[in-house]
């Protein structure tokens, strides 16, 4: 596949988006439409979900590093259509719009960023550590790359106890550099693992563009060398990922081993908190600013004449009470004393002080 | 029981090796439990590169005798996983000198997830591996690194050093709801020892006393078990009575036994294969100071490896490690 | 001088930033030997992920302020490498926990090259990072593992704790045949003080008495210090002398230094941000009870992190690592 | 490329050999022939030698592991002609065979094989750990992988100082499953440096055959898919190795950037003295055996009419003259003295104990 995906480009790649076919709007909306809703509903809720998170973190109410997905939202929730529960997730730093679409309650996600006890991670693993041991989402991790070997480790034990499930790794261009995704894109290959390799390929690892930290960027051929069904998606087109992560894991669950997603993005916002952004050309930020997954899929829809203005301001008026309640539960939650400071250390709880 | 190495008389003797022992609770926790399986280079066809798991590929078949490539972050990473979605997954990494490759995924990993999870996951693994000089391997393949994965909260390191802990301790590793780093020295493969009918399980919280002892504590583990017995029995005849205990488990310590032995004797001697400074043994001695401050009549001695990779040429590389004759000076330069 | 954090007043005054200090001392190497070198992950065109080297690039072009892949291994293994080869690489990791990743090449090749060469090679490489705790950067992001570097024969392990020794330690540390790790404190980077102008270069061989005092030692390094020196303050309000003594070099150890100030005050308490089993701390309580045996009053006290990964919520993460009043607390304990 | 070279073929790749065109034999031997006495000359020492070791190991003159290259001469021979001695060579723990091709004498091998001080590592390194600073020999690893960041940075520094040396990087097929060698890899072809990787694909990395190793045997094709120049060799022929490493070296010198050679050879003993060698089918060591690099070009050059059963045997005398002057210096060499212990940990003797 031919990349305009450059880290010059002023924009994303021009692929032909597949559109599902929407009949004329009618009263009772169609299925499409509907399941179209939901998309819209669930970017927006990350969205919003990070947008207040900046505030949140200016008011000092949130602290540590944070990792924000804004841009990214059509990967997360596209590939999460494909998923189902018995499946796991492995994730970033991040992750936060991971989590969400994994179903993780905002306000689980929000009390964590908080460190309260509410937190999905109990307020020990703040924004970098969100888990969810029931929805089998295993974090949240904040070594580049460390996560890929875990979820080869997940899918072998689907393997070994010859369930149909699929372990969904998501990790970013930078990550593809590190030797652990070799060795675990060999040892997934090797072993026939079904592993779906979700690679969020925004053109940046930090400050590094992708022609600054691959020798060749076509990350797609290059994992098709390990003899893995590879493929660029635009990551930009949640039903583009949809269908891109539907048709992975249906030939997953059959057996055929693991699939690797290059999804071609873009991050909005600066790295991080810190990160003045000063490596990344205005109008390349703007060019991509363009092609906004939630603006994109929402034009889609009123053209499509399946939202009109009333609908979208219920939706945003929902997703921000949602917000607005995960925020106050935090902020009420409480904070774990500083007894209880070596609680989970082992699973011995005798000797927890070593 | 002494663990020195000694050529087996014949196979039909009582004795058994520590390699065997070690196969023979791999076989019983295979046998007995279907979430096991090893994992590693070579544990399959190969039998290991020790020959610890030779004939288990034949027995268990390659599901769960795996083989896998020369990937050490991955199929630890691996192991990792395997084990948070309910497996008892029994990693051999060949050598302790290759585990630096995995290091990230056992300590940012393994050791980390129950508590960044709030207790949610458990890491219930086994990660064996060979440690230790002494076989003139040079400087890359004889470190003694038990000592930095002792450091790491979330992880329980053991250190079989007798056919009775080889053969039973790992059934209690796995029993472990954490991971447990599994040392075993290259030196005692061939050293052969009579099982103890007696022993059907092990307690992986408690030190042993290997040899009684009233006038010197000489504290030690693993490889540097037998050497101290060897320095014992020659102080003895010196009509020094030495008491050596061989911790067993180097995380959590147990104290209590180390430091009441201590206690009793007024002196110490610490030996440790690692490099001196910043060695487990500086650990040891502290505890002993802490806590027996005003019962030790000597400062502690400790008998570690001098501080230099380690050396291929046979003179240098004995010179360069803790031997019995060092561990009797040091109980002499104590005042025992 | 002091190195408390404090927001610098205006550019023009008298202070510097101990991230400006650093800046400094990388731009004077650069400029003065084209040998040198500056290699990582985001130290070009990012400005390295603290900003100490911004502007460098600008400065010196991409071939002397290299951006690198996310890949530990191959380019800290290149700086050995490129050492080798004559030159003298600056190496940045962006933070100690991302070093495990390298930690391969550091111990196995960095380390370990002259010696098993027979002498013939050296590797004149310094590697920088980022260490420590106490920003609420989670578990993954928050350890302390100076003390494992500090174990390793043929490395040289610094840890600068003030803006003169940030300023200057690193064209010693070029000096060096040897590879030096170069440990800088997250909290550090802010910290402002004034360069003494009669400070040309700095002697990594020995510990600095930070304060004099008469009653306890208390010895510290890197982020601690100023904790050491605010507990001092504290302790001095209660009428205790408290000597704090900076280690600067964590290997080699400058033991006269330390050994000498707890024989005049009898007492010591030793403050480490790495967990407490097998951290350096240990080591330094050890050599302080081989050397200092009979004239210590009290057994040595330790204030480290506990024993537990380090969390994000701010209560809990403060209270897992060492504070003044913790220090203090130690200091009262010991008698002094 | 298509590949006959399987873990289960039993023998190697019938790949045709290129052959310099040899005149009639004259009393006065062609360049040609010369070069090739020469390169069977260096081949059979390389044999002779380690033969020589077995019998030393067995008589406990030689400790530790020694890993033998017998089968895989005409790699190091080959790839040798090609290099100078401006360039670099970084090898492995089966490195005597390189170490002799680079030119280190028999005896400063044999005495450090003896932990003598007079061994091209004082005794200190080994049979895995041979190096020559003077030959730009950079050892002997015995971590898998180890050197190939090394040779970046041996790369990496002649590239800052604009010299048209190249560094060439041995490692084995086991040590392309490393996070090293993708890291390096793609740090040789970002930044266009002058490593020249041989990979020695001796179809077994222990006792795990390539393809229980490898998702995709065909290394050279992965190799490419970093975008450096990559491409298989037949192993087993000198002059094909020859061949390729100048064509590859030569290119390199005009600034092409990194190579790739994946050569297809064997080892015809087991991995190392330890090593009962259960896993490989005897037919398939026989069959290789069949392809004899050493016998192969004596056959050859026996063929074109440059090599008579006189000459052969003056080269054995020769050759073995060679080793037992180095058995016998390496016998009498001293050995350090214990006090000696603490030299070169660091260049400031003066702290030499921490
Ligand atoms: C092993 C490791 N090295 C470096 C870092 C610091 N770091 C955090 S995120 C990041 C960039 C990662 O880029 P990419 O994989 O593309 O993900 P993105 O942030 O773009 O989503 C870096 C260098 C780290 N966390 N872990
Ligand atoms: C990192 C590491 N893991 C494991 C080993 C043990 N080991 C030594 S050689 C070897 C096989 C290497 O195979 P390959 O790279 O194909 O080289 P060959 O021995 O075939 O020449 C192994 C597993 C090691 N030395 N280093
Ligand atoms: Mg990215
Ligand atoms: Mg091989």
């Amino acid at each position: 596949m031919a990349t305009a995906h450059g880290g010059t480009s002023a924009g994303p790649p021009k692929a032909k988006r597949p559109r599902r076919a929407h009949g004329p709007t009618t009263p009772s909306r169609t299925p499409a439409a509907t399941h179209d809703l939901d998309l819209l509903r669930q970017m927006l809720l990350i969205r919003r979900f990070e947008e207040r998170c900046v505030e949140l973190y200016s008011a000092a109410a949130i602290r540590g590093f944070v990792h924000l997905y804004i841009g990214e939202e059509a990967v997360a929730v596209g590939v999460h259509q494909a998923l189902d529960e018995r499946d796991a997730v492995v994730s970033t730093y991040r992750e936060h719009g991971h989590a969400l679409a994994r179903g993780i309650p905002p306000e689980a996600v929000m009390a964590e960023m908080y460190g309260k006890t509410t937190g999905c991670s109990h307020g020990r693993g703040g924004s970098m550590h969100l888990f969810d041991a029931d929805r089998r989402f295993y974090g949240g991790n904040a070594i580049v790359g460390g996560g890929l070997p875990l979820a080869a480790g997940l899918a072998l034990a689907d393997r070994l106890r010859g369930e149909s499930r699929v372990t969904c790794c998501f990790f970013g261009d930078g990550a593809f550099a590190e030797g652990e995704f070799h060795e675990t894109a060999n040892l997934a290959a090797l072993w026939g693992l079904p592993v779906l390799f979700v690679c969020e390929n925004n053109l940046y690892a930090m400050g590094t563009a992708l022609a600054r930290e691959h020798a060749q960027t076509d990350l797609a051929m290059r994992a098709a060398s390990y003899g893995m069904a590879a493929w660029a998606v635009d990551g930009m087109d949640v039903h583009a990922v949809e269908k891109a992560a539907r048709g992975a894991i249906e030939s997953m669950r059959a057996g055929s081993g693991p699939h690797f997603l290059e999804m071609r993005t873009y991050r909005f916002r600066a790295h991080s908190m810190y990160d003045p952004d000063r490596y990344r050309p205005k109008d390349e930020v703007e060019g991509w600013k363009r092609h906004d997954p939630v603006t994109g899929l929402a034009d889609g829809m009123r053209t499509a004449g399946v939202l009109d203005a009333a609908a979208l301001d219920d939706l945003e008026h929902q997703v921000s009470a949602e917000i607005d309640h995960a925020v106050r539960a935090a902020e009420q939650a409480p904070e774990e004393p500083a007894e209880d400071l070596l609680l989970h250390v082992t699973g011995r709880p005798e000797e927890a002080e070593a | 029981m002494s663990t020195r190495t000694r050529p087996r008389a014949h196979p039909d003797d009582d004795t058994t090796t520590y390699r065997e022992a070690l196969r023979a609770g791999l076989r019983d926790a295979l046998a007995s439990d279907d979430r096991v399986f090893l994992m590693g280079e070579d544990v399959g066809r190969y039998g290991g590169c020790f020959g610890v798991s030779l004939g288990l590929l034949e027995e268990f078949g390659p599901d769960r005798v795996r083989d896998t490539p020369l990937s050490e972050s991955a199929f630890v990473g691996a192991g990792i996983g395997a084990a948070l979605a309910g497996m008892r997954p029994v990693v051999e990494i060949m050598t302790v000198n290759f585990s630096l490759l995995a290091l990230d995924q056992i300590l940012n990993n393994a050791a980390t997830l129950r508590h960044m999870s709030g207790g949610q996951l458990g890491v219930p693994l086994v990660i064996r591996m060979t440690t230790g000089a002494g076989r003139q391997l040079a400087a890359q393949h004889s470190h003694s690194l038990e000592g930095w994965y002792a450091h790491v909260p979330g992880l329980r390191v053991l250190a079989p050093a007798t056919v009775d802990d080889a053969r039973h301790m790992l059934s209690a590793a796995l029993a472990d709801p954490d991971p447990v780093m599994f040392f075993e020295h290259g030196s005692l493969y061939n050293a052969a020892g009579t099982l103890d009918p007696a022993i059907h399980q092990v307690d992986l919280d408690r030190a042993a006393v290997r040899r009684e002892g009233t006038d010197v504590t000489v504290v030690a583990y693993g490889g540097c078990v037998s050497k101290a017995l060897e320095a014992a029995e020659e102080l003895a005849g010196e009509g020094i009575s030495a008491e050596v205990v061989d911790l067993r488990t180097l995380r959590p310590l147990d104290d209590a036994t180390f430091v009441g032995s201590v206690r009793r004797t007024h002196r110490a001697v610490v030996v440790d294969e690692g490099w001196r400074s910043g060695s487990l043994s500086a650990e040891i001695e502290s505890r002993i100071c802490e806590q027996a401050f005003f019962e030790l009549d000597a400062p502690v001695e400790r008998v570690c490896s001098a501080e230099v990779p380690i050396p291929y040429a046979r003179r240098l590389e004995e010179a360069a490690l803790p031997q019995p004759a060092g561990i009797v000076a040091a109980a002499r330069r104590v005042g025992s």
